[in-house]
């Protein structure tokens, strides 16, 4: 091998390994900051306890466990829908100048500060959905501003999976008669369904990890949620509220609700490879 | 059956086929050869609108089915293509199952039995020659077929619909020669049931299962139809230079 | 003729059906985003200036412009990418050309960078503050700030850039090897400019995403609404100010619907200027593959 | 440490120079950057950076040195003793209901009742009949604490509706929501209602709440605003508290809608 | 000048050539001919070592350059590729400017002075009869050529290296006819100066332009080489029934 591919090649693996170890380093931190309050208060607590009152000494993360997933998963239900729709819009549905301008929006909006998504949502949404009694900052609020930040993760994933399917596919398919709807229902969805699949998993793992905009807009009681008209309070919002003025001990709680969800992360991302490893029909 | 009457393509406004004007008889096969690029494929593409859904193709024009303009006989594209079925060089099976890749254009077209289904994807893999071959794995991926298999089960995916114009452009052209003499000899089989319009560059080849024969040439590089006839009478009584010296191979 | 009038009525009325609630889709997606986009313009739009962008920030934010908040934004942005797309750029390599698809290590590789891509960004800036600002002794800079964004982009990023880099046709890689051009030169001087549309796109995105970054900042790069005067001192980025000004200083939402109205005009000349940029080099990004209908 | 003052008194009082750094509070952080403004005009070679992060990181970063001064919203605590406070202004903390809300005044036995969700509709307490939302603070924070201690009732009592953060977040929920009752500082309600955001002080007992009752301290809900440092703090850092203690800064401090301390004290306390 | 022996190639380990053994001469010209799939390309690409970048290829037998094994000659296929140009059935310019697509290969073999790397353009470019029609716009995208004349960059930046054989895998097949007589007239004109290997599926170009024919067959499934021979040789006076047939037009 010439000198300069054998550079190449110990670059990258170097440099892929750094990127690697960055999670790892990431895990350690959190591990490190989060022992004392697991060596003091144990693992167990954390689920039983009455409630969430860490400066009475009451540490239980369950409720906050479930809003987290409940806005999360809620919102990649919704957008999920709508960024697929957008892709196929673009794709097939759309004359080609609206096409390019409604991609151009989309990733427009790909970069619009969650700061600017929570304003929205505190100062427009939640007084509309304060209609429905209390204050509108509750979970249905946080989903859907959730909702419209993952959003454009799947629209420009999903957009550029099937805009790489092989052109001859769809020709066949038009050869056959097959109408669009069926072209795209039975044909490029499935065929695209692993690209999907993992924008829909990224959108995921960043709609667990945002933080400023469910803060500002999911009313943050720490409750097991009793439907999506009730508040609740996510992990990360947890830390987020709480860390700046928090003391030593309350401080590694904190750190345990960051490592809980890095848990819960890592659980979907694993799960999620084994499921599109294995054979595809 | 099917007809053009001086059909022209342009693609973003540059003409590449200049009033082209076929007709495909009933039962008949008739091959288009000729030099690469002067528009053979875009005039199948025409016959079935395939060109609606290529950016920057028009078409002007008219196109005949059984004498009458396609526009007259058939309420949208979707509706001629199921009359007009078509085969590409490059084998295209869906990414699914073999049995997937027949049922798709059947339920598209109101078939929903799965009887039914099973039946005409049996008739229609053993026209083709594949049902021996591919029976014990319906379910398995289409993908994982050779090469010939994969266009056989594309000619048997558009038997299913059953047709009555089959447009094939160079079907064999990417299959080893075992497999392409299958696919000629199908084509054989077909005369007399389907009508049949095939590109190819296998001059051999069109003159072999050919009854007519349309021979393109590119004039000031657009696409025409310098001659077309009985098979026999172009290969061997052609009185147009260019195409004596492309049928025997001092051209193109 | 066996042709089968019902269904085929019945499918057209599908169709029909089908084709407006996808313009549905696409339409409330366009209205909700375009809400927020006009809900910033209305509130803030009035509000920039020339002298917004330029002058210093006044009276905690309520007053002035956001002239060193701008030139920090640039600067977190620089040492951001300076970092990210080379290590994104070696990872996305190696998982692409150097590695076998589905081995061990790049199944993990890959795995690693989705639990990454999960990290909430608040964990990041506190991580980063403990890593950068303290261990490393960067204090809150600007640096700190922009390794931490770094650490946070570095899965899109990769991602983005292994999709570009795979999608480069193989001719071209074929026609490089027959021309003796060995894999590094392949790489950098043929893959990697075909494939520039695709990265590009991809550093658009990180940007987005790191112009859109508060919590981890807030920790790292800090507060300072000062101009920074080396990649030493502290410095506020325009969410972080963004932030400050909607739920910190009463009286600063027409700043802070200004600040953000700047960001999205910002990404938008950022869209722009890399399409005109690509357009220049002679590499046009592919049109979609569906075609029109 | 990187955060270290070498802030040292050269050709006497009046040339210093050096690099300090102020964490913590939120509610401090817009009045210390104004002020470190000002001190760095007096003294060119001198940075004062300012880090916002709230009141518990400004009194941990403070004992740890990471930072020279912490900036705290609150009194230091017993077990914090080690530390030194200076007070550089007051603020009060209010409630605030919306301004459509008719109900004129609560008792503090009615507030109570309404956080602790013994009283949960207006009409009980001389409103329209519309439920009440309580707005109430996240754990830690230095409002909770004064209101909490102001009310004499345990954190855990509390029945809230919607937990927010900083106080403009407050105020925003309040303004959006027709029914709710939230606490925050006097001085942002203050800058608000100017604003035009469509909220209203609620008296306390019969004393109004306004920044000019804080400052004649007859407001009972007032907290200083402080910053904290070790026990020999650098003479860079000495100088600078000094300078924020000064009446040099009353008009900043005023024009963040906190009040000025009127004596000044002394920097050794 | 380059030549194999006994060479056989296996994808994913299934054996697709067979024992093949050609021999290019210097200055002369060697047409490859028979049905698809028997493994021209792969043999090509055997040739210039390109099998060590197609995944699962695997090559075994030897290759001779001037009397010499490969291997010995060159350190790396990156050198021995420098002396060996290939030239593709589809044109492949890289999606950058018509001097860079020159320039890129120069470099990497070392020459970067501006003026000798101009001086080398030109000559190539005026060698490929390109100069005329691209001198006033080198600095455009490549991709805005017609596909004739990417063909002709391609191979004007094959011979930018100065190879001693030019491999070519069906230069024509993808081009209108008068740019498909231009590449051939350019390899008319390279006889002598380099030693040529073509792929053709056109027989009467084979004929037109090899001194040199190898015929392959496919056995079993497995490519060989089946006849070879000084062209008219084969194509007048070959003993073997299969060859004639497939050179009449009546198999393949
Ligand atoms: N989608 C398209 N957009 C623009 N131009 C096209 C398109 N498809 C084909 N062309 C052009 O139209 C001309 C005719 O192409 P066509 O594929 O019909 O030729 P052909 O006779 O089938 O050639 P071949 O024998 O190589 O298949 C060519 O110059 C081609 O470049
Ligand atoms: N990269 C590859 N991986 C696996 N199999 C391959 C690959 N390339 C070619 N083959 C197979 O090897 C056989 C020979 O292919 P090759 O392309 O060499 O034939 P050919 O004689 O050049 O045919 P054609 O005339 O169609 O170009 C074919 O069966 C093909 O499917
Ligand atoms: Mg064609
Ligand atoms: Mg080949
Ligand atoms: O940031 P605080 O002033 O609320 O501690």
């Amino acid at each position: 091998m010439l000198r300069s591919d054998l550079l190449l090649k110990v670059a990258c693996r170097v440099l892929a390994i750094a990127a690697a170890a960055i999670v790892l380093l990431v895990f350690g931190f959190l591990v490190r900051e989060s022992a004392p309050a697991l060596r003091s208060i144990g693992l167990f607590r954390f689920f039983t306890d009455a409630s969430w009152h860490p400066l009475s000494g009451e540490f239980n993360f369950t409720p906050m466990i479930v809003a987290t997933l409940l806005t999360s998963v809620g919102s990649v239900c919704i957008a999920a829908p709508l960024g697929i729709a957008s892709a196929v819009f673009s794709n097939f549905y759309a004359p080609t100048w609206l096409a390019s301008w409604h991609r151009r929006l989309v990733e427009l909006l790909a970069g619009i500060p969650s700061v600017v998504f929570g304003l929205w949502g505190l100062v427009v949404l939640a007084p509309l959905v304060a209609a429905f009694g209390g204050s509108g900052q509750n979970l249905l609020t946080a989903t859907i501003v959730l909702s419209l930040m993952v959003l454009p993760t799947i629209a420009l994933l999903s957009d550029s999976t099937i805009a790489s399917l092989p052109r001859e596919w769809i020709l066949g398919a038009a050869a056959l008669g097959l109408d669009r709807w069926d072209t795209v229902s039975r044909l490029v969805l499935p065929a695209a369904r692993r690209g999907i699949g993992s924008a829909v998993m990224l959108a995921l793992t960043r709609a667990l990890g945002e933080t400023m905009a469910v803060l500002m807009v999911a009313g943050n009681i720490v409750e097991m949620p009793r439907s999506v008209l009730s508040p609740g309070r996510t992990l990360n919002g947890n830390i987020a509220l709480e860390l700046g003025y928090a003391s030593a001990s309350h401080r590694s709680v904190l750190f345990v609700s960051g490592l809980m969800l890095m848990l819960v992360v890592s659980v979907l991302v694993v799960g999620f490879s084994r499921r599109t490893r294995s054979p595809v029909g | 059956m099917i007809s053009t009457d001086d059909l022209s393509i342009e693609y973003n406004g540059r003409t590449i086929l200049r009033r082209a004007t076929i007709a495909a008889e009933p039962g008949r096969v008739l091959a288009l050869v000729g030099p690469s690029g002067c528009g053979k494929s875009s005039l199948l593409a025409a016959l079935n609108q395939m060109t609606e859904i290529i950016p920057g193709a028009s078409v002007c024009g008219t196109i005949k089915f059984n004498g009458q303009d396609i526009r007259d006989v058939f309420e949208t594209s979707v509706h001629l293509r199921r009359h007009v079925g078509m085969i590409f060089q490059k084998p295209n099976p869906f990414p699914m199952s073999i049995r997937r890749n027949i049922e798709l254009a059947l339920h598209q077209h109101g078939k929903h039995s799965k009887p039914a289904i099973n039946e005409i994807t049996e008739t229609v893999l053993r026209d083709v020659g594949l049902w021996e071959e591919v029976h014990s794995r319906l379910d398995r991926p289409a993908l994982d077929l050779s090469g010939g298999q994969q266009q056989r089960l594309c000619i048997a995916r558009a038997l299913a619909l059953q047709p009555q114009v089959l447009l094939m452009d160079e079907p064999c052209s990417a299959l080893d020669p075992i497999s392409a003499e299958r696919v000629e000899q199908l084509i054989e089989s077909m005369r007399g049931k389907y009508s049949v319009i095939i590109v190819t560059h296998n001059l051999a080849q069109a003159r072999r299962i050919a009854d007519h024969v349309a021979v393109f040439w590119m004039q000031d590089g657009v696409g025409e139809i310098i001659e077309q006839g009985e098979t026999d009478a172009i290969f061997d009584a052609s009185t147009n230079a260019l195409v004596n010296a492309y049928l025997s191979g001092r051209k193109g | 003729m066996t042709s089968l009038p019902t269904t085929l009525y019945l499918h057209r009325r599908r169709d029909l059906l089908v084709t407006s609630v996808i313009w549905l889709a696409a339409g409330s997606v366009v209205t909700i985003l375009g809400w927020i986009l006009i809900d910033i313009g209305v509130r803030g739009l009035t509000h920039v200036s020339y002298a917004f962008l330029t002058e210093a920030v006044e009276d905690a934010g309520r007053a002035g412009g956001i002239g060193p908040i701008l030139i920090s934004t640039m600067l977190l942005l620089g040492v951001t990418l300076f970092i990210a797309i080379p290590l994104s750029l070696a990872t996305a390599i190696e998982l692409t050309e150097m590695i076998e698809q589905n081995s061990w290590f790049s199944r993990n590789l890959r795995r690693f960078l989705d639990v990454l891509a999960g990290v909430p960004s608040i964990v990041f800036g506190l991580f980063g503050n403990a890593l950068f600002v303290i261990t490393l002794e960067l204090g809150y800079s600007i640096l700190s700030g922009g390794l931490t964004l770094a650490c946070m982009v570095l899965p899109l990023l990769v991602r983005t850039f292994e999709q570009a880099i795979t999608a480069v046709p193989r001719e071209y890689r074929f026609a490089a090897a027959a021309l003796g051009l060995d894999r590094t030169a392949t790489l950098f001087r043929v893959v990697l400019p075909a494939a520039a549309p695709g990265l590009m796109a991809g550093v658009v995105l990180s940007v987005g995403r790191a112009l859109a970054e508060t919590a981890a900042l807030i920790f790292t790069a800090g507060y300072v609404a000062r101009t920074p005067e080396s990649l030493l001192d502290s410095g506020r980025s325009m969410s972080v100010h963004i932030y400050d000004m909607a739920m910190n200083v009463p009286g600063g939402g027409t700043q802070a619907y200004a600040t953000a109205c700047v960001l999205v005009a910002m990404l938008l000349a950022i869209n722009g200027s890399t399409a005109i940029l690509l357009r220049m080099a002679g590499l046009a990004s592919r049109p979609g593959a569906g075609g029109q209908w | 440490g990187r955060n270290t003052s070498v802030g040292q008194i050269q050709n006497g009082q009046h040339h210093l120079e050096g690099r300090l750094t102020l964490t913590g509070s939120s509610t401090v952080a817009p009045l210390a950057t104004e002020i470190a403004k000002r001190f760095e005009e007096r003294h060119p070679s001198v940075r004062v950076d300012v880090q916002t992060g709230g009141s518990g990181k400004g009194i941990t970063d403070a004992r740890m040195g990471v930072a020279d001064i912490g900036m705290a919203s609150r009194e230091l605590k017993p077990d914090e003793n080690d530390l030194v406070s200076h007070q550089i202004a007051a603020d009060g903390v209010g409630l605030i209901v919306h301004k459509s809300n008719p109900c004129s005044e609560l008792s503090t036995d009615q507030i109570v009742a309404i956080y602790q969700d013994r009283l949960n509709n207006w009409k009980d307490v001389g409103g329209e009949d519309q439920e009440i939302t309580v707005v109430h603070k996240a754990e830690g924070r230095a409002t909770l604490e004064l209101f909490l201690h102001y009310l004499d009732i345990e954190n855990p009592t509390v029945k809230a509706d919607v937990i927010v953060g900083d106080n403009e977040h407050a105020v925003k929920t309040v303004a959006g929501a027709k029914g709710s009752i939230g606490y925050v500082s006097i001085g942002t309600a203050e800058a608000d209602i100017e604003a035009g955001v469509p909220i209203r002080l609620l008296p306390l007992g019969s004393i109004e709440a306004s920044t000019a009752n804080v400052a004649n301290g007859t407001f009972p809900m007032g907290r200083l605003l402080n910053l904290i440092t070790t026990a020999s703090p650098s003479p860079l850092a000495a100088e600078f508290i000094h300078f924020c203690q000064s009446s040099d800064v009353h008009d900043l401090v005023k024009s963040q809608y906190f009040v000025p301390i009127a004596s000044e004290s002394n920097v050794a306390q």
